[in-house]
């Protein structure tokens, strides 16, 4: 039992900060710091510098481009970038419909589709939400049907995050309306120009538009866009979803707005004090980094697990990050909000509205309660929390 | 004791809620939110129709003579609505400091303020003040025969559409004195006011004074703002109300028809018993609103004080556990910007935060000793 | 609206405080105020006294020998004793059997009982729950066959509360074998001193003994023991926990305990100042003194309706009363032992080991760490606070 | 980084594992708690057969070698058993003491200890002190070639037991000056004992010195008693999580067999998400404890400091979830003291408060800045 990183791993560790600072471009930290999620510019800009270093797909094999890192070092470059904090390297893309290619795909469609997604020149949307097939993924009833040597795609898919950017969609389609729920089902890539499809912008309660609803009106993509056997999409399905073993933990993204969180606890006054001196707001914020170094072992442990035994199964861990890391991120967006007291109440960015040329509120104020709200979806996206409860009681604890 | 209406009280309150639903269905509240005043003139008429300006001024005065009660019965309502006309600015804050006004002013003001053509608000918040009343920088000071007022308010609800506002402004003491803090009446005319949208859709400014002429209301004012801002807190405690009845209404009708796993996900035990504990806390906070009104009413000021903080510490922890579960138990759809829920969920979040939130009371409560005597 | 007591209401608050005061003995006064249950002889004592002013039966009509006090008089009676602390009477008695025998019972068995309930000439116990027919009562298997003039009673009982001290039992017997679960069950009064009755102690995990088995083997009791009709003592099961309205709230109760627990954090150190000026401590008492203020003002609108409309329907309001009564004194009783620190560790009573004779611990924080434990029976009992969700989801939520 | 046992360790958790399953079922030990002692004499020599006694000491000084690891493997499987014997005490506390103290003081105790002949004790607790390690009145000062120590100790864990106490004593300094604190060794025949039985079924006294003969193990002492306490705290960490996870599976088995309304209690989706919920409070718990390993291990005493705090909260948290919501899914039978489920309820309790509950630790840490600099 050895619970610490090794002395090359901490050496790496540094070698990974020292190249963030040096390349992260400086508009897009502070864009970050903010709290702001990086637009696309940033997002395929940062990705580029890291493709270019050989950093952009740390779980692909090397073969594809992967780095060749063992899971701590990956797990420690996610870290590293989420303190930063930089943008990760895309999840569609990069975590997603990568390795799904990667694990189901032709040598035809690897070879086309992985160098790029690498590099961004294709920005990919993930395709499975429906409206009635929610938490009930099974439930879906957008269809594909075969017409030759195409496949003509009907249906809505909904929640589409970023689908505005999106160059293509990797989708689920019932593609055999005999079989059971969960069979019947296949996993076929998109390119999101083709005449049929519509997005339509979803805003969120705080405004943003990040999600859509995207239609599919006789859609026609070619045969060889199948991902996998005809039929047995679920397979990639359920793949893909289990590699998100540690996405919603972000530990790294935590610290970061705690270290936030605490900056600006100094600036805002309570009862003609800085906020940090109350010591029921300190509590709060320590009850919530106390959860926040658990579920760092947490995380530690399922690394340490898999660098030995390399099943990569689902274990109970997966939920308890997934339920965990929610929390603690929706906590820390609530205090956040909270210190900002009454100049939470500003809508919109002054960044946005032309200068902000009284005190309308302290900079750091815009947006907090913006991103309370928006991230009240944590528990809800990602197989909500319920149905992770769900998945522990049946799959581990034999309820 | 009894906690029915009136058999007036029912009248009112069926009118309204009758008045509401017609015309001020979640589609015609987003039509309203576009227009340039962010809120409806055409629904701020027919409160002044309705009596609902004049409501809690005396008759003599020129209002409906209605009570505390009363007052909080149209907050619920306008809680369940979301609606966003400056009603709560102008007819409980401007209007609480109206009626305990010369009486002068209030015969040029009350009939007014009832016929709808002059709104009010408060301008209390300041850089540095958060939820602190007695933390005032702004500076009164005489000037001739009268006073001026200078300094800057921020948060200013319904700033941007107050024809008067009424000023919080340190003429004595120093900085968090309870001492020597006026109350001060100011014509927007003498203000540079720069409006925005709030959180939670609504409207608010930041006002500067700058040599603003100021009418004096009250030169030792702290305790009328404390008087006032109780009783604004009872009725913000049934606005609460109203929105988290509406909230849970709305989990429950989703949860009784979305469909998952083959069956409607009300359904779900899991799922029932958080719809449960949202009952609770409705019920919970409810209550608390019947105390507020009490506790608003007291004449002990070290009583009142403890009483309202009682009550925003339950009225926010409760909206707060009914707003976010409202949001978890609906999933993506109440996410969204087309749907109502998510906007009581964010009303209910600004509630809260309005006048000091649940953290802020119980430090306060829990620092005066709290609610029961030790004996 | 009017949300105040009357005057008149409130000098009879005055009344009642002065004549608990004045009656009272000193010894069971100390004894509750140090957060023990009354022994039998304090309870017999009270209620006698009580009985004597004619106050003993508060719920029961004036013919019974009730003092036809309106709801809210009888609240600010039960609060008072809880308040002084004083006794309540004997629930058994007086809340449960003796308002069944009122409504459902003959003449003979009225004046039979009701007079001797009054007085606690009989102390009776509950037999209700059997070790299969817990939260799902109409489980329950122990059977009441005819035979001549005489019921045969065989079967066990559980979790009866004091049976030790009992004279009598009524208990819910399955007389149909061949009906439906709630159907076929009848309501028997049983004296306790009958061969084949046997009561073996439960002791609870904080080494009380509260609770009993009692065993029924061939138990003959006459026919005339049956309360209400046969096969329907289902209607006097509901009646009874219908009866149970205000029961769990124990407002009055918690309020003392709260008092209570201030004056010992005066005392008790922390940090070397009095506990009661750490603010974490004090947040604490506060959010249960605000639910508390809730619950109070919850119990207020029950009373105020009952005066207005006399219906006694179910409400879920009831449900709150029962949660939030049993959340606010278990919190109230886990915030006594954590102000006792380490000395809440002591186990047993002084009083009964022999005298304190060093400073072993204060004799404030004897037995607090055994409340907390034995509280934990109280979200269990009376329909657990899980069946309390299902009956608001089910009956007032529609769900 | 690897949190899998080595062999030696999988071997040693076994053998211990295998013994407590044999000897220290539940019934053995309500025999060994009614015993004169409360505990088991006959499982103290089979603890010392197995060199769980000599655990932690240097071979050289006639120990095991053990790393604080294994202490906590053992510590762990102690709380799985609920163990009733002085281990704690002995081991860990005298332990951790006595290995710091001087050579030859090593080489005559530590034999002793580890063939059981010798017991320990930590006597620490004072009156007022409640979890403040430098809140000391005892007092300890030069006699003759020696130092006597004069006070009152409360809540001395196993103190009817112990054959030799360690002592913090007071010979310089004010009430809760962190300097002047000595550790000091005191033989039990010069100390006035009083056993009494802990709440959860253990023993402890309270200890009187009267012009008592100590030997000194170190002058300025704090540090070495944060040390010690320190490793202490990774230890009742694992002693915690070894007694959630039996609460936890306990109730689990429960749910799966115990019927109500015709279906086993288990497939009740509520009591499903409970038991969820109960763990991810143990995972969280069990993650935490193998920080504090780390932590203990700080050389930095503000950093283990702060380090310890996490883990009593975070042990402390999961271990009152894990605790009380065991009994409530159990119902009734787990309020009984013939059912296992109640003691490590109480245990889990009482292993909070040692060395101060959640409570305490949240604040200390808070006042310290929390685990994440705010750069």
């Amino acid at each position: 039992m050895d619970l610490n990183f090794s002395a090359e791993d901490i050496g790496f560790r540094h070698e990974v900060r020292a190249f963030i600072a040096g390349a992260l471009p400086a508009a897009t930290k502070t864009w970050m710091v903010a709290g702001k999620s990086p637009t696309k510019t940033m997002v395929v800009e940062w990705q580029r510098i890291l493709n270019a270093k050989g950093w952009a797909v740390p779980e692909w094999p090397v073969e594809w481009g992967g780095p060749g890192w063992s899971a701590a070092r990956k797990y420690i470059f996610r870290e590293e970038l989420q303190m930063a904090p930089a943008p990760s390297p895309l999840g569609f893309n990069v975590n997603m419909c990568g390795p799904v290619i990667i694990q189901f795909g032709t040598q035809a469609q690897k070879e086309r589709f992985l160098p790029r997604m690498a590099n961004v020149d294709d920005w990919w949307c993930q395709g499975f939400s429906e409206p009635g097939a929610g938490s009930d993924l099974a439930g879906l009833k957008c269809r594909a049907v075969r017409d030759g040597d195409e496949w003509v795609i009907n249906g809505q898919k909904t929640w589409t995050t970023l689908a505005q950017h999106a160059d293509w969609i990797f989708l689920l389609c019932r593609t055999d309306l005999a079989a059971k729920k969960q069979e019947g089902i296949s996993f076929i890539l998109c390119p999101m120009g083709l005449p049929g499809i519509t997005v339509r912008p979803i805003i969120t309660i705080e405004g943003g538009h990040e999600v859509n609803e995207v239609f599919f009106d006789d859609v026609r993509v070619p045969a060889d866009m199948l991902v996998g056997e005809e039929n047995k999409g679920w397979d990639c399905a359920k793949f893909l979803l289990g590699n998100e073993r540690f996405g919603q933990a972000r530990v790294g993204a935590s610290r970061e707005r705690i270290r936030r969180l605490k900056i600006i606890a100094r600036e805002a006054l309570d009862g003609g004090e800085p906020l940090i001196n109350d010591p029921d707001f300190r509590r709060q914020v320590t009850e919530i980094e106390v959860e926040l170094k658990a579920l760092e072992m947490t995380v530690m442990r399922v690394i340490a697990a898999d660098m030995k035994r390399h099943d990569g199964k689902p274990n109970p861990t997966t939920s308890v990050l997934k339920i965990k890391g929610t929390e603690i991120q929706q906590g820390v967006s609530e205090l956040l909000m909270k210190a900002a007291g009454p100049y939470a109440w500003v809508d919109g960015d002054p960044d946005e509205e032309g200068s902000n040329e009284w005190d309308l509120a302290p900079d750091w104020a815009f947006g907090l309660a913006g991103t309370y709200f928006n991230w009240r979806k944590q528990s809800i996206y990602g197989g909500s929390n319920e149905i992770q409860r769900n998945i522990m009681a049946k799959a581990f604890l034999g309820l | 004791m009894d906690f029915d209406l009136t058999e007036d009280q029912s009248l009112l309150v069926d009118s309204v809620r009758r008045m509401l639903a017609d015309q001020y269905g979640f589609e015609q509240r987003k039509t309203h939110m576009k227009s340039i005043e962010g809120w409806s003139t055409a629904m701020w008429s027919a409160y002044a129709e309705q009596g609902l300006l004049g409501l809690p001024f005396a008759e003599a005065d020129g209002g409906f003579g209605g009570g505390l009660i009363d007052t909080c019965l149209i907050a619920e309502q306008m809680g369940r609505t979301l609606t966003l006309e400056p009603w709560f600015t102008t007819v409980v804050l401007g209007g609480g400091f109206l009626r305990r006004a010369a009486p002068e002013l209030r015969a040029a003001m009350v009939p007014q303020v009832a016929d709808g053509s002059l709104k009010l608000a408060f301008a209390q918040v300041e850089r540095q003040s958060r939820y602190d009343l007695h933390d005032v920088a702004t500076t009164a000071r005489h000037e001739g025969a009268g006073w001026v007022v200078n300094g800057r308010k921020g948060m200013v609800l319904h700033g941007d559409s107050a024809d008067r506002f009424f000023v919080t402004a340190r003429h004595a003491g120093g900085p968090r004195d309870r001492g020597g803090i006026g109350v001060f009446l100011v014509d927007e005319r003498h203000a540079t006011v720069r409006g925005f949208r709030t959180v939670d859709g609504g409207r608010a400014a930041e006002v500067e004074f700058d040599q603003a002429p100021a009418v004096l209301i009250a030169e030792e004012g702290l305790p009328m703002v404390e008087a006032v801002v109780a009783e604004a807190i009872a009725a913000l405690a049934f606005e609460a109300v109203g929105c988290m009845e509406m909230a849970h209404t709305m989990t429950l009708d989703y949860m009784k028809t979305r469909q998952q796993f083959g069956k409607p996900i009300g359904s779900f035990q899991a799922l029932q018993h958080r719809a449960a504990d949202m009952l609770v806390a409705l019920e919970q906070a409810r209550s608390m609103s019947f105390y507020a009104v009490q506790a608003a009413a007291e004449t002990d000021a070290d009583e009142r004080r403890r009483g309202v903080a009682a009550v925003k510490v339950q009225v926010g922890r409760s909206g707060r556990l009914i707003g976010q579960q409202s949001i978890q138990l609906h999933g993506g759809i109440a996410m969204t910007m087309e749907y109502a829920c998510g906007h009581y969920f964010k009303r209910l979040t600004m509630n809260d935060s309005l006048f000091g939130g649940a953290d802020h009371h119980i430090r306060a409560l829990a620092d005066d000793g709290g609610l029961v005597q030790a004996a």
